[in-house]
């Protein structure tokens, strides 16, 4: 795990560029730490952080890590409120806190199991700079609402899509591609990120045929580095995990199910 | 800018507010470095109580307008767990003083909350026992078990409660008043009246958030709570005028002094609290923000010329 | 859309706070359009006391994190001046209900203010006799002459003056809860056991500001407080989940209808209140901003299904 | 007077254009009242109005229409707050509330007196809007702290300055080009408006030699139409004038003096 700078950095927009539905946000990072398929950081604009609907935003927002390359952080966005509004809005130049990278991120697969990366919807982000360090390659089932949103596909290579709607790839859920995959090669790790539903979906079907899954976790998050105690998911031997310090990366057999309130409702 | 608060020395004037800083999950995201630097001059625990807590379940959170709703509940690994397992990670930790030269040990606060006389009573006594435990702070923002109302909220039976741990302890005793009562200068005066060396104030204020819509309300219906622990508690900028009048009128009545806390994020603002009256200034939600918060802020005070 | 409440047809459920809407002035700003499309559904009077009173010193407001702090000080002409001068021109006031269908008669509301039980009897007494008057509202944030506390802020006392006012009146009698307490539901319950028609609530946090630096600070001096009432109160989207969280809880514990208010900006702010328990919602510091805030609320409410 | 439109109107910024140290915002309003001498509007941007220092600004702010001309109102920008300074960056094409004209303005000057305008910093701005109108023409002294700031007097026609640090024009206080001027001829109106100082100043003087004034005051407000009472200052009778429904133009008479926390601490 990379550990973060005891501080919030101000750093500097390279980039917002547009990918189907999302955007990808390029922030110029040369001297920070090299940050873990997994971990994330807390974002915020330096300027005008407030004053968006209801207020806000207010407090920081977390952002996996898509990817890390020539000095540059990426981070894809989804537009769903003030703060992905606002960093979505952000011009090259302009500056920007990061606090990061942190949590606990993805682990190597075990000897013998090949990897196979689910993601949904902006969701995928993780799995991109995972796919980027994984040597011996994997499988890459994503899952998207819309042709609009799959064109997101594209961030990571060689990808099987599936859409709610049909409009790209399979019709139907990416837990039917993930099924259909285990079930051809069963000597698999898998890792995924993507909304609770899906990620409920995966574990269920990871645990039913001992499929060890890591999960990346979504929670609303008030601080990111264990302070606020906010962002917690049931654990299944009682108590609560803090997804930001404990995860976002968490190893499917210590969930009992994925909660739906972890993160927004969908 | 040191500064001596109840006989201890500190680098400066900026703590934390409990349950606003784990030095302990710090450390494990940013390093050892936020033991050697830690941006406050004393480290206030979260809420001890006597059992373990889970806390609420979620969701915990809520972002208001210019502030932040929780609704975290008190988790903590109950008095022993804390003596046995957190402490002894918790001392030993310096901070620097806002102009660079020097460290300073940093004591540790423990802030401790029963439902009875007697469990405060029993916490006090365990922390009294450790050396250790600088100080306690008393949380007394916790529902009386037959009137519902919080103890503190209530000067005479504030006053009881501090009378009946005082004898127990020579640390400091701070106690944390609750901003939701009505005269919260009486109540100080009753933690004073008690035998507190200190206050401290403003906790949060009770808040309340219902579920966004569409989901998950039932058309038609009413969209129910959103907190697990249905009302939480407000922090943060928004509070930050409630905190400069309540401090304001607790320091014209008493003598002892008085930490302030209450939507602090820069210099100014705790400059703000220290000429209402304040000794020492808390920092708490703005550390989510920024870990290092309350080291820029010494800092910016610093700049200011001293407070 | 239109609602019954204490037997008052109104168009909407959207009305003023009292002392953030003058129509008076607001005729001589807009025009007379101001009086047949109000964006209330009915108006309350600012509060009004026996006596004229001139109101605090200035500087009277201050701009806080997503909200304002004022220390106006209740100005007003005095009963008389109000009953004479002021209510003959209220009314005869109609407002739209938000489908634009046909124009609706906007009920006065009279806000008053004593100091004393038998204050109170006088202004409720001389209310009644004026046919103009629809419904009254008593504002009981005011300090009792012995304790200084508000009489609002103790079930018991706020009991008492609204029982003492009770008989002299038919018309529905509002009681506006004091938010500054331990429990304002323990405080809507005793204005209900004294006879109170609905509850009002909230109104401003007790907040302070201190004068802005470098001016008028004497060097390495405390700031003094800004404004001249010395504290204020706080209102806006700062307090909203406070308004939510004391809404909910006081419709939870009475059984008379509950106006909600404290920050709302628009219909879905509205609804929340609703959501919690209140029959109608009040517009205060919103319209401000915007003078037809009232009615874009309205809409706004209609068009999320009736609530 | 006219009367203000009973709703703020959503309307477009045209430019801002620098003019020394301040800046001059023009909006577009083709269909709206023609604004008289010494009204003002309430202003806000419709997009981010907050998230400032402080995470202000959050009520709309005031400001005096400086000229209306073209279907477009001017106003004169002095930066010195989150509000003036958001309303400063807005681009051509931008959003802007607008709720106004509002107040009580200059009223014309009575027979056989001739015009004086005396203007202080960003004060001057009501009396361009009013030489426009004047059919007579109207001797303008305008005072400044520094050079930079007295470039704002290009706003009107041939001003006499006076600038605090003798960088331009006369070398001191505007009023003692106004006194001179009154030595000359008396039988003038003052129309002023400036830092509360100057117009005590220009007050006092006024009263001394019986020369009527109308004092264009200023003060905190949060509505700008009567609603709040929070803008009043002290009326000589006793009792408060609400600046902006009494005022923003108050004849000399009406005070004892302009009272220093009538607006923002100098
Ligand atoms: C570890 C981690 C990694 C993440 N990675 C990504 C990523 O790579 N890309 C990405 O796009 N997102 C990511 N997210 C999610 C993102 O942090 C949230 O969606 C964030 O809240 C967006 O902020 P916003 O202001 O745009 O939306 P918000 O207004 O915060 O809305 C998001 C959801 O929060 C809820 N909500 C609405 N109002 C409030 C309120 N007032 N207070 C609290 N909750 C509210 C609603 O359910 C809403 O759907 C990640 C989250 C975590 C925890
Ligand atoms: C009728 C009228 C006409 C005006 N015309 C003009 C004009 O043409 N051009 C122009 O530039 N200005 C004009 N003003 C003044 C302008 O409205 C104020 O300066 C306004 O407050 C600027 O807002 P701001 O956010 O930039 O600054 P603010 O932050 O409001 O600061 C302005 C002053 O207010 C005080 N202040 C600081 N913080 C606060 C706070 N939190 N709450 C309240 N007060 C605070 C300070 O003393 C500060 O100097 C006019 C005012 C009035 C009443
Ligand atoms: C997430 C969170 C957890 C808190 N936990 C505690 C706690 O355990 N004990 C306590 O006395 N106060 C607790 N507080 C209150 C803070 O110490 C502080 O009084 C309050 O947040 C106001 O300061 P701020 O606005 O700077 O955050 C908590 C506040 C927050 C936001
Ligand atoms: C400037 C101002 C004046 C007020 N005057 C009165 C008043 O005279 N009587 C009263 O009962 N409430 C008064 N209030 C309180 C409001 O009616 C309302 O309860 C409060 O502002 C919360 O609502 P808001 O956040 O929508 O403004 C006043 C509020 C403001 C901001
Ligand atoms: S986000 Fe604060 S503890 Fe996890
Ligand atoms: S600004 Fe509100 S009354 Fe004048």
């Amino acid at each position: 795990m990379s550990l973060a700078p005891f501080s919030r950095r101000l750093l500097s927009v390279s980039a917002v560029e547009q990918l189907g539905a999302y955007s990808v946000l390029r922030v110029s990072d040369p001297d920070g730490p090299e940050p873990e398929p997994g971990q994330f950081a807390m974002l915020a604009a330096d300027e005008r952080w407030g004053g968006g609907a209801d207020e806000r935003p207010y407090l920081a927002r977390a952002f996996s890590v898509a990817r890390h390359t020539g000095g540059e952080s990426h981070y894809l966005l989804e537009d769903v409120g003030p703060g992905s509004l606002r960093l979505g809005e952000l011009g090259a130049g302009e500056a920007i806190w990061v606090l990061g990278p942190l949590g606990h991120g993805f682990s190597e697969p075990p000897e013998g199991r090949r990897a196979i990366l689910v993601g949904g919807g902006v969701g995928i982000a993780p799995l991109a700079i995972l796919q980027d360090r994984l040597e011996d390659g994997a499988t890459v089932l994503l899952g998207f609402r819309d042709a609009a949103r799959a064109e997101g596909a594209a961030l990571l290579r060689g990808a099987r899509v599936a859409t709610d709607d049909g409009s790209r790839g399979h019709h139907g859920l990416i837990t039917d591609l993930l099924a259909a995959e285990l079930e051809q090669g069963p000597a698999a790790t898998v890792y995924a990120c993507g909304p609770a539903g899906m990620l409920e979906g995966v574990r269920a079907l990871c645990a039913e045929r001992e499929v060890p899954a890591q999960l990346a976790l979504e929670a609303a998050m008030a601080c990111g580095f264990g302070a606020c105690f906010g962002c917690v998911v049931p654990r299944r031997a009682g108590g609560y995990l803090r997804v930001c310090v404990d995860g976002p990366v968490i190893d499917a057999r210590e969930l009992d199910h994925v909660d739906l309130h972890a993160g927004a409702p969908a | 800018m040191s500064v001596t608060f109840c006989g201890l020395e500190l680098a400066h004037p900026i703590i934390n507010g409990s349950g606003t800083f784990d030095a302990i999950a710090a450390a494990r995201a940013f390093g050892e470095q936020v033991r050697r630097e830690l941006p406050f001059a004393a480290y206030v625990s979260k809420t001890i109580t006597l059992g373990a807590r889970e806390g609420n379940s979620p969701p915990r959170l809520w972002e208001a307008p210019a502030g932040l709703i929780n609704s975290i509940g008190l988790p903590n690994k109950g008095l022993d767990g804390y003596l046995g397992e957190d402490l002894p990670l918790l001392v030993g930790m310096s901070c620097g003083p806002p102009d660079g030269a020097g460290a300073f040990a940093v004591p540790v606060i423990t802030n401790v909350m029963g439902s009875t006389a007697g469990e405060f009573a029993r916490l006090v006594e365990a922390c009294d026992a450790r050396a250790e435990i600088a100080a306690l702070e008393l949380n007394v923002s916790c529902p009386n078990v037959k009137t519902g109302l919080d103890i503190g909220a209530d000067p005479l039976q504030l006053e009881q409660v501090v009378r009946a741990v005082r004898p127990l302890t020579r640390k400091p005793l701070i106690v944390k008043l609750t901003p939701n009562t009505a005269d919260v200068a009486a109540c100080a005066e009753g933690a004073q009246e008690g035998g507190a060396d200190a206050v401290s104030l403003i906790n949060t204020l009770r808040a309340m958030a219902l579920a966004p819509r569409p989901a998950p309300v039932a058309d038609g219906g009413a969209a129910p709570p959103w907190l697990g622990g249905r009302t939480g508690g407000l922090s943060g900028p928004a509070i930050r005028p409630v905190a400069l009048a309540q401090v304001a009128a607790v320091a014209a009545r008493v003598t002892i002094p008085v930490i302030g806390m209450g939507g602090v994020q820069t210099g100014e603002h705790a400059r703000d609290l220290m000429d209402a009256g304040a000794a020492l200034v808390a920092v708490g939600t703005e550390s989510f923000r920024e870990p290092a918060a309350g080291a820029r802020i010494a800092r910016e005070l610093d700049a200011l010329g001293g407070r």
